[in-house]
């Protein structure tokens, strides 16, 4: 291949030149160019290694369907693999190297494997490295090297610098593809008024019109028909966009890439946004990609498409090759034939078909064209580029017929016919129609909401095509007026790709897909072993899984097959699209959604003080929570034991707010919550909260909290922090669907209230002088609530005690929460009161033996925790009857107990138990849910869940940390470990 | 994506709901005491394939929970309707 | 049928390939079977191939109505491991596991399964406790597991993030260092290939219809090739059970619910082993071919459409950035989803049913893959036998009534939760 | 308090259109909720503060710095800048939400395109006309979208995401000092 720059003509900006590296070397290109025609323009003739046999190869295609040209573009944080040369756009100081070569792309060490391809056949993987005995050993040594060779591009594993976005977005209409045909229909929808996105993957409008040659008179309509669309308010245009996915109810998923054609993003501007666009309806124009021809050695650089020739010729001027074979089957490569040999090329046509059309042959002829119809190619020859082509006569289904003849050339030009780009159809509507004219498969012009026009349903013109994506458009204005060549696609198409000798085979590896280098032998012996449905042929071969999904490959594959089995194609069958279209990064699709942002944080109003006073934070959830506060030089375990010390000793306060609250109003509100707690709620006095626990469905425990009765019909739920929006969505599911007589409305609150518990045997006392009113146990007994104002601020005392002290939880308007904490800790003084965390919470609720998110894991039932005493018998409510089920019953169950870890060392969460002298093997009696170091008892504690646990009280057992190593001692108790009577918190 | 009509908000995406379950499944009374009653209910689905009349919450809106008429291999939507208005 | 072995594969590439055996045959469907499985899937051919081998049925025929592994054989992210805790799933996938590590031999067909390693990374004590308890059950049960904290599982896995902008900063991770992935085309392909052999015939675009019944009693199967009469029919018909269990008047507690699979373009080797994130539902792995392959969540409601939506895109390539912020410029080439049947305890069903004649094994939730080996081998027992294998005991349909729910997760009877 | 963003946010979308975010006062929120005769209960209860039900759950019911917006069939919430002595009426329970939200106001002529990259609602001048209000998500929150002007839209937000929830949208903004 001998390619050069024209010094006249195409779509690039001369005026302004730029650098780009590939390969240590530098280019020179102009704005407008792509690296691939940059690289063609410099006379590079390998662009990349293949897959499997690391064949050195060339450029193919000038758009997405290149298969080979894959590099390594940028570099440091911004290297990016497998970018496609022919999509790049040059900017100043491009950098790119190449892939998947060692030690350099000109020589390939693994290379070699070409030399053994005859035995990496279809399915050599599962044939070998079995391995002579048993176990993984043997194939795993291999797979190293495996891994190693395969896999194309390298990745990075630095953060990227640049930022992507998100835009939602709603239209009326929705085209896909800014070539005539939906140009057409964006400006005859956008004349009647809709509200249209016309999307366009290129950097300019035009579509196959960008392959004319410059200043012809497509240039004229298309610039007029730009400028219309430019100034209709109700159009928007996005160019270097790709709709990568079609999905549900005419959702659309787009890639606009915004700054990948400079060096690196403007400030304040995504390298690429993410379009989710919601379409009333949608015109699909997406046109279509021409076929490869497959022969023996159709893989040597030099041998690309013809569309692609035509493109580099007319948009980037550069003229591919000097002596050039055109080898096709169809009328649509006359035009680049005709086109080439005017710009200075020697040109031979070999055309499969014996009759030509007569004025195509003369035009091919005038330009001084060897027209040999009836001729193709049935080899290439060359080494790292193409030298000559071998043309035969050839009977009508491809076979060599007679001797074959020797022409020199450097460029091989194949057309098998064209492939409408259907991808989106057929990720939304699946199995596309085969036609046999066309030799291809064809999605329906219309179906639901969507309209495909243009080369997408092979319309045979150009005019057509106009045609159709003003009717599509809304049929608004003047018809679109443009007259194309006589040689549209695929017309007077024979259809046949694969040239053989007469007998079949092919002098020399024949391949059908270039970047996995899946051979004709390959599919050949797939069907020697059966392999024969296409998902099979697919995934036994790896044809069509390379990075271009088979854009150029599907048919030729599926053609082959078919000839084998004896089949017409559409009996073979065609495999399924899935997005994207295009590869799509990642972080695209990702948007602000990461790091500190993926998910919202939750924080509660007095968020702010625990951070400036030092406390470690803890997310629970999305919300972040004091898990202690340390002293200079503690760690977590000095911290929490000293504050739960300091509880039992003094007085505490602990930020609660992330408790879940529900406001329960209603004449019913009464009868709701009696049904979906475990326990009686009806003769609950105002003035009063009572723990409830509730199951689910199934009869499990739930959730549980304390609800307070605020006036007649005015209820205030508390809920576990985990499940307080899942008992929300539940309780409206019930009201709205099952129990919709009940007159109950749910209201979630607990944004509204931040949440203080005051422990200690001080606590009163603290309370007592900063509200200023009397909290005796006569006057507000436990269970009991009262109404305080601190601060002017009207709030809630709530009587309860999670730590087994005198304790209160104060509930105050959220927005004056930090206000009130500090008043706390100002009036706390004189008491030594303190903040604790979480850690020193749950340090005192486990002495105290109350239940916790980890008990409550969802496999345990009321008795496993020892809580049936708050079943009612009097009424059913959520889960009483299911709860009853016999395995549930079962008096065997592991149920709770309290843990004395003999010696000093604590034993860990986590671990199984076992009796004394017991194997410490199988499933265990039970397992470890929490411990802790008890400040109270002096002793490292645990709660856990033992078979038959409260028959067993005295008993020493083995507790078992396998992954850990460790081994306990431990003697069975209650759970109630601290003040069982009570007597604190009731005090 | 599907793209869900709430009644009471008007068309909006997938995402702002959340799914129930089957809405022909009827919870039994409360008074009821059978466990193949509740097991039916709990436990056993119909899921079929096609036309399919299940629950969605709109937990991002109003918190309405609405019953959605969709087919299950196409996603197609057939109308939806506030649940405490839907007899099923 | 030849031995696969390097040396078949030197003989035959001498030979221009041009003289491999069928890999399995293309029989027509005869009038009756002793054993007709519905399902070409994994399950479905692992059952007939441990029929023919462990208890010489060999009057077989699997019948798929598409292609052999077309479902979800085909569609998942190829993860195999053991790490199960609740009493009838532990030893079970355990088996599993077992059964993978000599499957390539067994079958003489290379499933390429690869040990990798199987991190799960936790984000909250709490998390790290629920998962010790995992990790020790596994351990009594001689199952392998270690436990890691941050700083050794930054030294392992360099590349996570640990940075202060984490919005879930990692504690430490659990490691199952014999789970890994395998080729899941080729476990379809090596248990067909191995049935074939001992007899059976697979019979491929042959879709049931319907029952031949003979009063309440189920002796056979209606198709598109015809009646086929059989003593017994065999369901393993994963995203289709509940379709397949309703036309013999079965209901069950299953809902079809979609799973999203993702992977990016091919790379040099990145990520080395199998990665949980437990931040979110997600996880990631690198096939042989160097595509990052990416798992997340259910889609979370009803669907047999195998085609997934944006808001699980999202949602997992999130993830996916969360747990290695350098994937922000690798591109995804492909996602797609399979059609999982999710029961309501999240875990499986094989036994016989309470029609005559009808057997069962399905509800895999997202589990199948991993429990394909143990699955054949158990059903096939249980098939053979009349009465359950000891593994596979608890798996029954009627645990729901008794309440013995396998319940890993502890979400209880919501599928889309499990 | 939550650490607020004291003092505005401005910036521009990446399409080069300014944003001012500022935190404003709520002032009273409150939810007025019923039953079977909601319509004619809440609407007489609103009328005798010279308020009305809005027949919609789309339309945002306004008068001097006080709105109304229906959230459900059967609630109505009432933004006031004073708070309201609401009649108690049988089958109308009314609850005090002031502290469970805050508000968020966006304002520039790039307000919309900057919601647009986080909410997916049609806020075009014809889908989401001035007021109009809705209830939605942005970042999985649930929040209501009040359109008060042209380019000026207010957002309840809960009050313990409204640290992070501002943090986020600030970020898709190109902040300016």
């Amino acid at each position: 291949m001998t390619a050069r720059r024209l010094t006249t003509g195409g779509r690039i900006d001369r005026s302004l030149s730029v650098t780009v590296q590939f390969d240590q070397r530098s280019f020179s290109a102009h704005l407008g160019d792509t690296l691939g025609s940059a690289l063609l323009a410099g006379g590079q003739q390998i662009v990349g290694r293949s897959f499997k046999y690391h064949r050195p190869r060339g450029l193919v295609a000038a758009g997405v369907e290149e298969t080979n040209a894959l590099v390594h573009l940028r570099e440091g944080d911004r290297h990016e693999p497998n970018a496609q040369a022919t999509m790049v756009e040059v900017f100043d100081g491009l950098t790119s190297t190449p892939q998947n070569a060692w030690p350099s792309l000109q020589f390939d060490a693994g290379a070699v494997n070409g030399l053994m391809s005859r035995f990496f056949g279809a399915g050599f993987y599962y044939k070998t490295f079995i391995g002579p005995f048993g176990g993984t050993k043997f194939w795993m040594f291999w797979e190293r090297f495996i891994r190693k060779a395969a896999g194309m591009g390298r990745g990075t594993t630095l953060r990227d610098p640049d930022h992507y976005e998100k835009i939602n977005a709603f239209c009326d209409v929705l085209i896909v593809g800014a070539g005539p045909a939906g140009i057409a229909a964006a400006l005859a929808a956008g004349r009647r008024g809709d509200n249209v996105i016309l999307v366009e993957q290129d950097r300019d409008l035009g579509g196959s019109l960008l392959s004319e040659p410059a200043g012809g008179p497509s240039d004229v309509w298309l610039a007029q028909a730009a400028a219309e669309l430019s100034d209709l308010p109700n159009v928007r245009v996005l160019r270097r966009t790709t709709a990568f996915g079609a999905y549900d109810c005419e959702v659309f998923g787009l890639v606009e890439r915004v700054q990948d054609h400079i060096r690196a993003p403007e400030k304040g501007k995504p390298r690429q946004r993410y379009w989710v666009v919601r379409t009333k309806r949608a015109i699909l124009a997406t046109g279509a990609i021409e076929r490869p021809m497959v022969f023996a050695d159709n893989d040597v650089s030099g041998v690309m498409l013809t569309s692609a020739v035509r493109t580099y010729l007319n948009r980037y001027a550069v003229l591919a090759g000097e002596r050039i074979v055109v080898a096709t089957n169809n009328d649509s490569a006359y035009t680049a034939a005709i086109e080439l040999a005017n710009s200075g090329a020697r040109v031979t046509i070999c055309d499969l078909r014996r009759e030509v059309p007569a004025q195509l042959g003369e035009n091919a002829r005038k330009a001084g064209i060897d027209l040999r119809p009836g001729h193709a190619v049935l080899k290439v020859v060359g080494g790292k580029c193409v030298k000559a082509a071998y043309v035969v006569y050839v009977t009508p289904e491809g076979k060599a017929v007679g001797r074959s003849l020797r022409i020199d050339c450097d460029l091989v030009t194949v057309s098998g016919g064209w492939t409408p780009t259907l991808h989106l159809w057929s990720q939304r509507f699946g199995k596309p129609q085969y036609d046999r004219q066309l030799d291809t498969f064809l999605p329906p012009a219309e179906r639901g909401a969507f309209t495909c026009v243009g080369s997408l349903v092979g319309s045979p013109s150009l005019k057509d095509s106009l045609l159709q994506g003003h009717k599509a458009g809304g049929g608004i204005g003047k018809e679109p007026a443009l007259l194309g060549h006589a040689d549209f696609w695929g017309r007077n198409l024979a259809p046949v790709t694969v040239i053989t000798k007469a007998d079949g085979s092919t002098p020399g590896k024949a391949f059908v897909d270039f970047q996995h280098d899946v051979k004709l032998a390959d599919i050949d012996q797939a069907h020697l072993e059966g392999y024969v449905s296409v998902e099979h042929l697919k995934r036994y071969t790896t044809s069509g899984m390379a990075t271009d999904q088979g854009k150029t490959s599907n048919l030729n594959a599926l053609a082959r097959m078919s000839t084998l089995r004896g089949m017409d194609i559409p009996s073979v069958g065609t495999t399924t699209f899935r997005p994207p279209y295009t590869p799509v990064a990642l972080g695209t699709l990702v948007g602000h959604d990461r790091d500190r942002h993926l998910r919202a944080i939750r924080l509660s109003t007095i968020h702010g003080w625990h951070e400036e006073n030092g406390a470690e934070m803890i997310d629970a959830g999305l919300w972040l929570r004091p898990w202690y506060y340390p002293a200079s030089g503690e760690g977590i375990n000095e911290a929490y034991i000293r504050e739960a010390s300091h509880v039992r000793k003094h007085v505490g306060i602990v930020d609660i707010s992330t408790l879940g609250k529900i406001a329960v109003q209603g004449p019913d509100a009464a009868e709701f919550l009696n049904r979906v707690y475990v326990n009686g709620f009806k003769t609950l006095p105002t003035g009063k909260l009572r723990y409830g626990i509730m199951l689910r469905e199934d009869g499990f425990v739930f959730d549980d909290g304390a609800t307070a009765r605020l006036g007649e019909n005015d209820y205030f739920m508390s809920t576990t922090t985990a499940n307080a929006a899942k008992v929300l969505a539940n309780a409206e599911h019930l009201l709205q669907t099952a129990w919709r007589d009940l007159r109950v409305h749910v209201t979630s609150v607990t944004d509204q209230w931040a949440a203080i518990a005051i422990a200690g045997p001080k606590s009163r006392g603290v309370l007592a002088a900063l509200a200023g009113v009397d909290l005796s146990n006569e006057v507000l007994p436990s269970n009991h609530f009262t109404h305080v104002t601190i601060a002017e601020v009207a709030c809630r005392l709530h009587r309860m005690s999670f730590s087994g002290e005198l304790a209160y939880e104060l509930f105050i308007p959220a927005k004056r929460g930090r206000e009130i904490w500090e008043a706390l800790i100002a009036a706390g003084v004189p008491y030594n009161l303190r903040p604790y965390g979480l850690e020193a919470m749950g340090a005192l609720r486990i002495e105290k033996g109350h239940i916790a998110g980890s008990e409550i894991d969802g496999r345990t039932t009321l008795k496993d925790l020892g809580l049936e005493g708050f079943a009612s018998t009097k009424k059913q409510f959520v889960g009483s009857v299911l709860r009853k089920r016999p395995v549930l019953e079962d008096p065997s169950r592991p149920s709770l107990v309290g843990l004395e870890i003999i010696g000093d060392s604590s034993a860990r969460a986590g671990s199984l138990l076992f009796a004394m002298n017991a194997p410490t093997k199988g499933h265990g009696e039970g397992w470890v849910s929490a411990v802790t170091y008890s400040p109270a008892l002096k002793k490292n504690i645990a709660l856990a869940l033992l078979a038959r646990g409260p028959q067993r009280f005295g008993e020493t057992i083995q507790v078992v940390d396998f992954v850990g190593n460790e081994t306990w001692q431990a003697k069975v108790v209650s759970h109630h470990f601290f003040d069982p009577e009570g007597h604190h918190q009731n005090g | 994506m599907l793209r869900i009509y709430c009644p009471v908000c008007g068309l909006r995406d997938e995402t702002e709901f959340t799914y129930g379950e089957d809405a022909t499944v009827r919870r039994p009374d409360i008074s009821e005491t059978d466990p193949k009653v509740w097991h039916e209910y709990v436990f056993i689905r119909e899921n079929p394939r096609g036309r399919h009349k299940e629950y969605w919450h709109h937990v991002a809106g109003c918190r309405q929970w609405i019953v959605v008429e969709r087919d299950t291999l196409t996603h197609e939507m057939f109308g939806s309707f506030l649940a405490r208005e839907v007899t099923v | 049928m030849s031995h696969y072995s390097a040396l078949s594969i030197l003989r035959h590439g001498l030979l221009g390939n041009k003289h491999w055996p069928r890999a399995w045959r293309d029989p027509a469907p005869k009038p009756s079977y002793d054993v007709v499985i519905v399902g070409g899937g994994g399950h479905g051919l692992a059952t007939a191939y441990y029929l023919a081998k462990e208890h010489g049925i060999r009057n077989v025929a699997v019948l798929e109505k598409g292609w052999l592994g077309g479902g979800n054989t085909g569609r998942n992210t190829t993860i195999v491991r053991s790490n199960y805790m609740m009493p009838g799933n532990t030893e079970f996938y355990e088996r599993s596991v077992q059964m993978w590590e000599n499957l390539s031999q067994d079958l003489n067909y290379n499933v390429m399964l690869s040990q990798r390693g199987y991190y799960y990374v936790f984000h909250s004590p709490g998390q790290g406790d629920a998962l010790r308890r995992r990790a020790n059950v596994m351990r009594a049960n001689g199952i392998d597991a270690e436990f890691f904290d941050r700083a050794e599982i930054k030294k392992r896995l360099p590349f996570l993030d640990y940075s202060a902008s984490a919005r879930f900063p990692i504690y430490g991770a659990f490691l199952q260092s014999r789970a890994g992935t395998a080729r899941h085309d080729a476990v379809a392909w090596g248990y067909a290939r191995g049935a074939d052999k001992q007899g059976v015939d697979i019979i491929q675009q042959c879709e049931v219809l319907g029952y031949i019944w003979e009063t309440d009693k189920i002796v056979g199967v209606e198709t598109t090739r015809g009646p086929i009469r059989a003593n017994k029919v065999a369901l393993a018909v994963a995203g289709h059970t509940s379709h397949l269990a309703s036309k013999a008047g079965l209901r069950l507690p299953i809902e079809t619910h979609l799973l999203q699979a993702f992977v990016t373009e091919p790379l040099k080797p990145l990520v080395d082993h199998v990665i949980i994130y437990g931040g979110a539902h997600f996880y990631i792995s690198q096939s042989d071919k160097g595509g990052l392959v990416l798992g997340g969540d259910l889609d979370g409601f009803n669907s047999y459409a195998q085609r997934g939506g944006l808001p699980i895109v999202e949602h997992t390539l999130q993830s996916a950035i969360a747990l290695m912020p350098s994937l922000s410029r690798l591109r995804l080439l492909r996602h797609w989803a399979g059609a999982v049947d999710m029961t309501m305890d999240g875990s499986p069903i094989i036994g016989k049913m309470p029609i005559e004649g009808l057997w069962l094994n399905g509800g895999w939730n997202y589990g199948g893959f991993k429990a394909t080996p143990a699955s054949g081998y158990c059903f096939a027992w249980t098939i053979a036998k009349g009465e359950p294998h000891p593994d596979s005991a608890e798996f029954t349909l009627s645990r729901f009534e008794r309440g013995y729910q396998i319940d890993e997760t502890g979400a209880g009877p919501y599928p889309k939760a499990q | 308090m939550a650490k607020k963003h004291q003092s505005p946010v401005r910036g521009t979308t990446s399409d080069g259109l300014p944003v001012t975010i500022r935190e404003v006062e709520l002032g009273t929120l409150t939810q007025l909720a019923g039953w079977e005769d909601f319509d004619i209960l809440a609407d007489g209860i609103l009328r005798k503060q010279a308020l009305s039900l809005p027949s919609d759950c789309r339309s945002s019911f306004r008068r001097g710095l006080t709105s109304v917006w229906r959230i459900a069939p059967d609630r109505v919430l009432v933004r006031s800048d004073t708070a309201m002595n609401f009649e108690a009426v049988d089958e109308i329970v009314t609850l005090d939400l002031s502290h469970s939200r805050v508000c968020l106001r966006l304002n520039g002529r790039g307000a919309a395109s900057l919601l647009s990259r986080m909410v997916a609602l049609d806020l075009s001048e014809a889908g989401f006309p001035i007021g109009t209000f809705a209830q939605t998500a942005i970042h999985h929150v649930s929040v209501l979208i009040d359109r008060v002007g042209m380019e000026e839209f207010d957002l309840c937000i809960p009050t313990t995401f409204a640290v992070s929830l501002t943090g986020f949208i600030a970020e898709h903004l190109n902040q300016v000092a």
